[in-house]
């Protein structure tokens, strides 16, 4: 393996655990507030259809962004209306949102450009072209995206008060914390960040929407979410491994050493054994989960 | 109470059409088939009605569901996968004509029509115009990106192999000179994750891959946009590097970054048998459609253009301006000079092929299985891959 | 006494019953607004819907047909659910189960044969995540969705490579005549539709009506007091696994031996694929309660039924389905909407 | 004295969603300085009352006013801002965080996305510690920390909020009688710099010797306040139940036959790998009750874990009935004659989310009573056993099919004790089988253990209530860091004595 292709394998990981470590970080976020998702795959999906439309319409890329963002802040609000304020199960609406995107995004590929199943993206987001491929600003907003995550969570006010309503909602409550402030507006946090990774696939690493392009992405990053304890530092390295794997898969592929399927499954089992033999027991938040109600 | 009565009142009749899984916007062989049946539509003044099919087990509910109505003059079955349920459902409706494409089985009913494709000789060209811009470019690697691995796709890498070796041997009779043109392949394992295909061409680049044949749906798109990336990131507009695309003229995709499509006409296939229907010579039985019957072919300015011009009017403007063409007559031009890149003898040399296998000169292997691509796989010359072609 | 009527209860948590039922409806509704929205008539589109999947025989075996192995791996989800383990593994067993039958009926084509080495397959790929679980703690739902990536990436190599249909390259070798499980009456519905269901009242009976499942059951609530009341959490959530395994992998058998006219693996892994995932909406509309599965699955069966005749008849394209199947589970997310509409139909008769 | 209360309640109603009337109507008034005490049985709703009083419930009908002036409070955000603070019943405390962060938890002292000033905070606290004499680590996560200490952070989360009114939800139900004379100081010493203490107990000596007036509440309605110099144990006690209650247990004379549990230089490792407990000897037999005293923490839980199965000992033999039966699991232990009343009762002894009668039947469920056929349970069966011990225990219930959740602490106290009789054992292992139960359940709790062991089995009680301990037991051995500081017959020793030994001082030494 030359200089080269070490770069390219890099630069394709980065650009491909953007999605992930977006979702992931999110998902930390909200879980450490204990509010599960299991919709991130249907957010990732909306959103980059959403975010498409917004940058071809404004005609920036970075407005198709704030464009899945603010689908991710939607769908957000409804996951956490539904859940901290109605106090219903967290499972369920996840299931819905994935069902719902599988019907919007190609009902409104055919609406919207008249095309069936994919639509090319006009706007797509300036990067960093260099001899061993492209590299997106959005690595480096992720990456600070995780940073400041980590140290909001673990380092101040807010993410104390975020971890407490997580860990025992009761106990914050009884210090004067608006428990179902903080979780609602994790959640929408949290959906924000995937809203932003999807729309990253669309409007900047891939150029296209595609009625299926999510692909597993949401429920990898949930993956991704336990494997990092709740951690969205080890979350950045956590998607980032998977990026890598992935990248290395396909990096490998054309040399046919053993069966293609075999190649393609490198990323599920390693992480699989880098889980069950470094990291395994994760303590998630201990309400994660469970609704909060005084009475 | 029926949705479709008002507007049938003014239509001949009605024909359906049932895509398959990958439904609408494959950019592959359902959108190909919808462009078929509604130009049939369009000419014979009938009423399309399109089944999508949500998982293959929607197929024999679909074309029962249809074959019950009974008001269809022909019913379309897009999609090898609908093979069993059109054998089903046909020989329970022996008065309904169906039309499967690449669907075959010895034992169909005398009501379907089977359309088939030699997608193996268009790949041939393909694998032959690689090739051949490859050793032009003093290169020695193409490449080839695949969906998951279905044996339907050994068709296509075993034509775009022995294309390839084919272009050796012309090469070295031509110039004198000794290449070895090696071909990385590999099966994505999906139909629909453009960012797998993306990522499988950003290898095959860096591994030295110079020109890429997609055969991998939705996944493909990735194959197009990662060619396109390489030569932006290279400041050029136009390759080689290049990418070739499948089944339908995808050259308008990427204008610059995709020399030429693997055209795969099932609108042909579809607009005969509707044509057939309409016209009383509907005929079961196999239509195969290869190189001579101008049911596989490589994409023509002229094709691409058409294809171009099926799309909604809003999509043309937009992807114009996309591309910023103020007109499609500057897209034409573009895609005209994007060809010259390609000198005219390898052109040139691309019809030989063709011409040679449209007079039987020469017959391109066709794999179904994983034994026989495994043969072609390590076949020396295409004399020998087309010893196992017979 | 009493209690004949709070059996009854019991047997099907009546009120969540009503409240899935509810929120049919509002899903149905909103759809309907989507509908109008995009210009579409929803009476009309209704009707079709609901004529395509229970206005004749066919539809009505289609519809059963289509629930068979959604039952399945609903239960598997609601198995683990009830044991407190968040188990998304159906789809991983499934597709064991449908590989097995395809492998084994070539050997001994007795149908039995084929069903036992289906559940046997799904079974024993549920293990790695039940031990990993127990033993080294790894939460289920990396592990699941690993494993299922895995097992389809490997079934997708035998499918393609060691046990592709020669003789037709678009499938694996078929199930032979002997082993395919035999159709009722005049129809394409084999006898898959009933046993599942006969399996989703084992799957009632064993979780509420033995001490085996009471164990399960107490350790999904509170492992502590169940290790008290003398259960051993760990092996009641390997049990689940396994449990869950079974069922998947029967669901996978069945959907090659019982559904005409494949009775194959396609390529792609098409006709298996995905059904697990699907097992999940269904197990929680079905409120994680066998029998609630076998409602929720015979009204996801008719949906999917009801789709061609929706397509033909009134044109609308399929993804309006999901649109509405997507509103309705969200819909069956709102807790309390019982007590809600019962508040204000009481609140009009005060 | 007519001054204005700082705090004043009127017409109190408060109905539950699910429709439980809690409160009926109640008027509490409380003046500044003073201790207030609230008495009640288990359910009376003085818990409802005071998370009213905090913001928490929001009242059905009724009026607060605070220092004269109606308030309403949103949450207790409101109540906190208001100077009132409430330590509650069940812990509230975030588990892994350590006590410091727990304890500024809400109150870090700079903007949300500052980060959070430790030291400042550490120094505020370290300052009231040493004020108060009050002392915790402030750098372990609480979850390992014993009952006691967390109790001590519940207060401290207050005191650092300087609130001067004190909600103090049975702060002594897990508390050992030094910790209660410590907090009892603070108490006293908060009380002197004027702040108002509102005190709810079951137990009547604690009320006794701390508050200065008392309300009794029953059933959701106030029966009487009284000043604490006016009344007596039996009154209180009267008033709460509404009959006389016998305060003083009868205990005829033991007649202790075979030993039935053997207990042989016993080791088990606590959960940080600690040896818990250390070679502990001792025996049980039929027809007495083996107490053991001890401060919390002392190896009392990883001894009763060994002995009922749910914990692996390192070294040594649990014998019962002449069977060894070290490291087995509980179910051939009950299978054996065991019964075991667990210390926690609701995340051990009960499951709360099953109903009445499964939770009737958790550990028996195997039993040939309870069978269809093998394997299967018999409803119809374990619900006419169900209401049968609803009937014979006087549990008060809504029915056997509710959730077990829907029973008040002391009825589910009486469910586990039903139970567990019920399994018709030889030896009876109780921890702390009073805890948090109202007196008059108390009363049949203990009367009860005491029935059994006169019908000739065995009792081995753990109890953190000395008094217990003392009033119940025939021999009683003083649990300090693993190992018996002594076993004594209660009356050969005095309370003085006894605690010097939970304080880790022999009993021989005591004797020289
Ligand atoms: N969340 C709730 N929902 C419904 N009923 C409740 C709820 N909380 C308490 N109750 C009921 O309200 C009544 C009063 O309960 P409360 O907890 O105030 O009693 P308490 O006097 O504090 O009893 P204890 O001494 O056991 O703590 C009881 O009947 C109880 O079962
Ligand atoms: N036990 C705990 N409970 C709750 N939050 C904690 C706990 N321990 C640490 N934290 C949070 O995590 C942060 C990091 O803790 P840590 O003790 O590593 O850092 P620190 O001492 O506050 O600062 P520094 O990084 O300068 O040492 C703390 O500032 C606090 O916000
Ligand atoms: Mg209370
Ligand atoms: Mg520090």
């Amino acid at each position: 393996m030359d200089f080269g292709s070490v770069v390219s394998i890099l630069i394709n990981s980065l650009m491909a655990m953007v999605p992930i470590v977006l979702t992931s970080v999110g998902a930390v976020w909200s879980e450490r507030a204990g509010v599960v998702s299991i919709g991130y795959e249907g957010v990732l999906l909306m959103s980059a259809f959403f975010g498409a439309i917004v940058a071809e319409i404004t005609g920036h890329a970075t407005m198709g962004l704030i464009g899945g963002m603010v689908t991710g802040i939607v769908l957000g609000m409804l996951h956490g209306v539904l859940t901290v304020y109605l106090k219903g199960d967290h499972v369920i609406p996840g299931i819905g949102i994935n069902l719902l995107a599988l019907g919007v995004v190609p009902f409104g590929l055919i609406a919207y450009w008249g095309t069936a199943g994919q639509h090319q993206v006009a706007v797509t987001l300036w990067s960093l072209e260099t001899q061993y491929g492209r590299l997106s600003p959005m690595v480096l907003v992720t990456i600070i995206v995780a940073l400041v995550t980590w140290w909001v969570l673990f380092r101040t006010p807010l993410g104390l008060r975020v971890r407490a309503v997580g860990e025992n909602p009761e106990a914050a409550d009884a210090l004067g914390i608006n428990v179902e402030k903080y979780r609602f507006w994790s959640t929408v946090y949290g959906h924000a960040l995937a809203g932003l990774g999807g729309a990253y696939m669309s409007v900047a690493w891939l150029g296209v929407v595609q009625k299926t392009m999510s692909a597993g992405r949401g429920f990898i990053a949930l993956a991704n979410m336990v494997f990092s304890g709740w951690n969205p530092l080890v979350a950045l390295i956590g998607g980032w491994l998977f990026g890598f794997f992935d990248a290395l898969a396909a990096w490998l592929a054309p040399f046919h050493l053993i069966p293609g399927q075999f190649i393609l499954m490198l990323p599920y089992v390693m992480t699989l054994i880098i889980v069950a033999g470094i990291i395994g027991k994760a303590r998630p938040p201990k309400w994660d989960g469970r609704p909060y109600k005084r009475e | 109470i029926s949705g479709g009565e008002e507007t049938s009142t003014n239509t001949k009749g009605k024909i359906a059409i049932v895509y398959d899984v990958g439904g609408r916007g494959d950019l592959s062989f359902n959108d190909m088939a919808y462009l078929g049946a509604s130009k049939a539509a369009k000419d014979f003044n009938l009423q399309l009605v399109e089944l999508q099919s949500n998982t293959e087990d929607d197929y024999t509910k679909n074309l029962e569901t249809l074959a019950q109505q009974g008001d269809y003059l022909v019913i379309i079955a897009v999609g090898f996968m609908m093979t069993d349920a059109v054998k089903k459902v046909a020989a329970e409706y022996p008065n309904q004509k169906f039309a499967i494409i690449d669907g075959f089985d010895p034992d169909m009913p005398k009501n379907v029509m089977m359309i088939l494709f030699k997608e193996n000789e268009g790949s041939a060209l393909a694998g032959a115009l690689a090739a051949l811009i490859a050793a032009n470019s003093g290169k020695d690697k193409v490449g080839i990106v695949l969906g998951m691995e279905i044996p339907v796709l050994y068709k296509f890498e075993g034509g775009y192999r022995f294309g390839v070796k084919w272009a050796e041997d012309y090469y070295k009779q031509k110039t004198g000179k000794d290449v070895s043109i090696d071909v990385l392949y590999q099966y994505t394992g999906t139909f629909n994750d453009p960012a797998k295909g993306y990522q499988a061409a950003k290898a095959q680049l860096d591994q030295g891959a110079w020109v890429i044949y997609q055969v991998a749906g939705g996944t493909g798109v990735g194959v197009f946009n990662a060619v396109d990336e390489y030569l932006s990131s290279h400041k050029q507009k136009m390759g080689p590097p290049f990418a070739i695309g499948v089944d339908s003229a995808q050259d308008w995709i990427k204008p610059g970054a995709i020399i030429a499509s693997m055209m795969k006409r099932v609108d042909v296939g579809v607009y005969t048998a509707v044509k057939d229907a309409v016209e009383g010579n509907f005929e079961g039985g196999v239509l195969e459609l290869g190189l001579k019957e101008g049911g596989v072919g490589l994409s023509t300015v002229d094709d691409v253009m058409a294809m171009f011009n099926s799309l909604p009017e809003d999509t043309q403007k937009q992807k114009l301006k996309e591309l910023g063409f103020n007109s499609k007559d500057e897209l034409k031009q573009y895609l005209e000079n994007t060809r010259k890149q390609v000198p005219d003898w390898i052109w040139t040399a691309v019809d030989d092929l063709k011409g040679k296998i449209i007079n039987g000169e020469i017959n391109v292997p066709k794999a179904f299985n994983k034994d026989e691509i495994t043969a072609i796989r390590n076949a020396k010359t295409w004399q020998e891959m087309m010893k196992l072609g017979e | 006494m009493k209690s004949s009527k709070s059996d009854a209860l019991r047997l099907l948590n009546f009120k969540a019953f009503i409240e899935s039922i509810i929120a049919i409806l509002v899903g149905f509704l909103i759809g309907a607004v989507v509908l109008i929205v995009f210009g579409y008539n929803p009476v009309d589109t209704y009707y079709w819907l609901f004529k395509g999947a229970l206005g004749s025989t066919s539809g009505i075996a289609a519809t059963l047909a289509y629930s068979t192995p959604i039952m399945l791996t609903a239960l598997t989800f609601a198995i683990s659910a009830r044991t407190g383990i968040f188990n998304i593994g159906a789809e991983g067993s499934f597709y064991f189960g449908a590989i097995a039958a395809v492998i084994f009926t070539n050997v001994w084509g007795n149908m039995w044969f084929g069903l036992a080495m289906g559940m046997l397959l799904g079974a024993l790929w549920a293990l790695p995540a039940a031990f990993l679980k127990v033993y080294r703690g790894v939460h289920e739902v990396i592990s699941t969705i690993m494993l299922n990536w895995i097992a389809f990436f490997f079934v997708l190599w035998l499918v393609v490579g060691p046990y592709a249909n020669p003789n037709d390259p678009n499938k694996t070798i078929r199930i032979p005549q002997s082993a395919r499980l035999p159709l009722i009456g005049n129809t394409d519905l084999s006898i898959a539709a009933p046993i599942a269901i006969i399996v989703a009242i084992l799957v009632y009976y064993l979780l509420w009506h033995t001490t085996f499942g009471f164990g399960m059951r107490a350790s999904g609530l509170n492992q502590k007091a169940a290790r008290y009341g003398g259960v051993n959490p760990k092996s009641a959530i390997i049990w689940s696994f396994i449990i869950g395994g079974i069922t998947s992998g029967l669901g996978g058998a069945m959907k090659v031996m019982g559904e005409p006219p494949t009775y194959a693996i396609s390529q792609g892994m098409a006709n298996i694929y995905g059904l697990g995932f699907d097992g999940i909406g269904v197990s929680l509309v079905g409120r994680n309660h066998p029998l609630g599965i076998i409602l929720s699955a015979m009204f996801f069966g008719m949906l999917r039924a009801g789709t061609p005749l929706m397509q033909a008849g009134a044109r609308v394209p399929l993804e309006i389905i999901k649109v509405i199947q997507g509103i309705i589970v969200i819909t069956v997310a709102i807790p309390g909407l019982y007590d809600l509409i019962k508040k204000s139909i009481e609140g009009r008769e005060a | 004295m007519e001054e204005t209360p700082i705090l004043e309640m009127k017409g109190i109603v408060k109905v539950y969603p699910d429709g439980t009337r809690a409160l009926r109507g109640v008027d509490l008034t409380v003046y500044k300085g003073e201790i207030l005490g609230l008495l009640g049985e288990n359910g009376a709703g003085k818990t409802t009352l005071m998370k009213i009083l905090f913001g928490m419930l929001h009242p059905t009908a009724g009026k607060i006013y605070v220092r004269g002036k109606e308030t309403r409070f949103k949450s207790p955000a409101d109540a906190l801002a208001n100077g009132i603070g409430m330590v509650h019943q069940h812990f509230t405390l975030v588990e892994v965080f350590d006590a410091l962060h727990n304890i500024i938890l809400g109150m870090e002292g700079s903007g949300l996305f500052s980060k959070i000033d430790v030291e400042t905070a550490r120094k505020k606290l370290q300052k009231l510690m040493e004020d108060l004499n009050f002392k915790v680590p402030l750098d372990v996560p609480v979850e390992e920390l014993p009952v006691g200490v967390q109790q001590r952070i519940e207060i401290l989360k207050m005191l650092f909020r300087d609130v001067d009114v004190l909600i103090l939800d049975e702060p002594t139900a897990v508390l050992t009688p030094i910790e209660v004379e410590e907090l009892f100081a603070v108490l006293k010493k908060l009380k002197a710099e004027g702040k108002t203490i509102i005190f709810i107990s079951h137990k009547l000596n604690e009320v006794m010797e701390l508050t200065d007036r008392v309300t009794v509440i029953r059933k959701g309605e106030v029966i009487g306040t009284v000043k604490t110099s006016e009344a007596t144990p039996q009154l209180l006690a009267r008033m709460m139940v509404g009959r006389d209650v016998v305060l003083r247990i009868q205990k005829p004379p033991a007649k202790a036959g075979e030993p039935i549990l053997e207990v042989k230089n016993l080791w088990v490792r606590g959960d940080r790998g600690e040896d818990a407990v250390k070679g502990l000897n001792f025996q049980v037999r039929a027809g007495e009750i083996f107490g053991i005293a001890g401060v919390e923490g002392n190896g009392q839980t990883e001894l009763i874990e060994a002995i009922t199965g749910l914990r692996k000992p390192e070294k040594g033999e649990v014998i019962l009935n002449g069977r060894n039966i070290t490291g087995r699991p509980p179910r051939e232990l009950y299978d054996a004659g065991m019964a075991h009343i667990p210390e926690d009762r609701t995340h051990m002894g009960l499951i709360l989310d099953m109903t009445v009668t499964e939770n009737a039947i958790l550990g028996l469920q195997w039993r040939e009573e309870f069978q269809r056929w093998k394997g299967t349970i018999d409803w119809g069966k374990a619900k006419e056993h169900t209401r049968k011990l609803i009937e014979q225990f006087e549990i008060s219930a809504p029915g056997v099919d509710a959730p077990v959740k829907s029973l008040s602490g002391g009825n589910q106290q009486k469910l586990i004790v039903a139970r567990e009789v019920s399994k018709q054992p030889i030896l009876i292992i109780a921890a702390q089988p009073t805890r948090g139960v109202d007196v008059a359940s108390t009363e049949y709790i203990r009367n009860y253990l005491i029935r059994l062991r006169t019908e000739g089995k065995a009792v081995l009680l753990v109890s953190a209530d000395l008094d217990e301990v003392i009033q119940l037991s025939d021999r009683m051995g003083v649990i300090y860091e693993g190992e018996f500081m002594g076993v004594v017959r209660p009356e050969e020793v005095n309370t003085e004595e006894i605690g010097m030994m939970m304080g880790g001082i022999r009993y021989e030494e005591l004797k020289k």
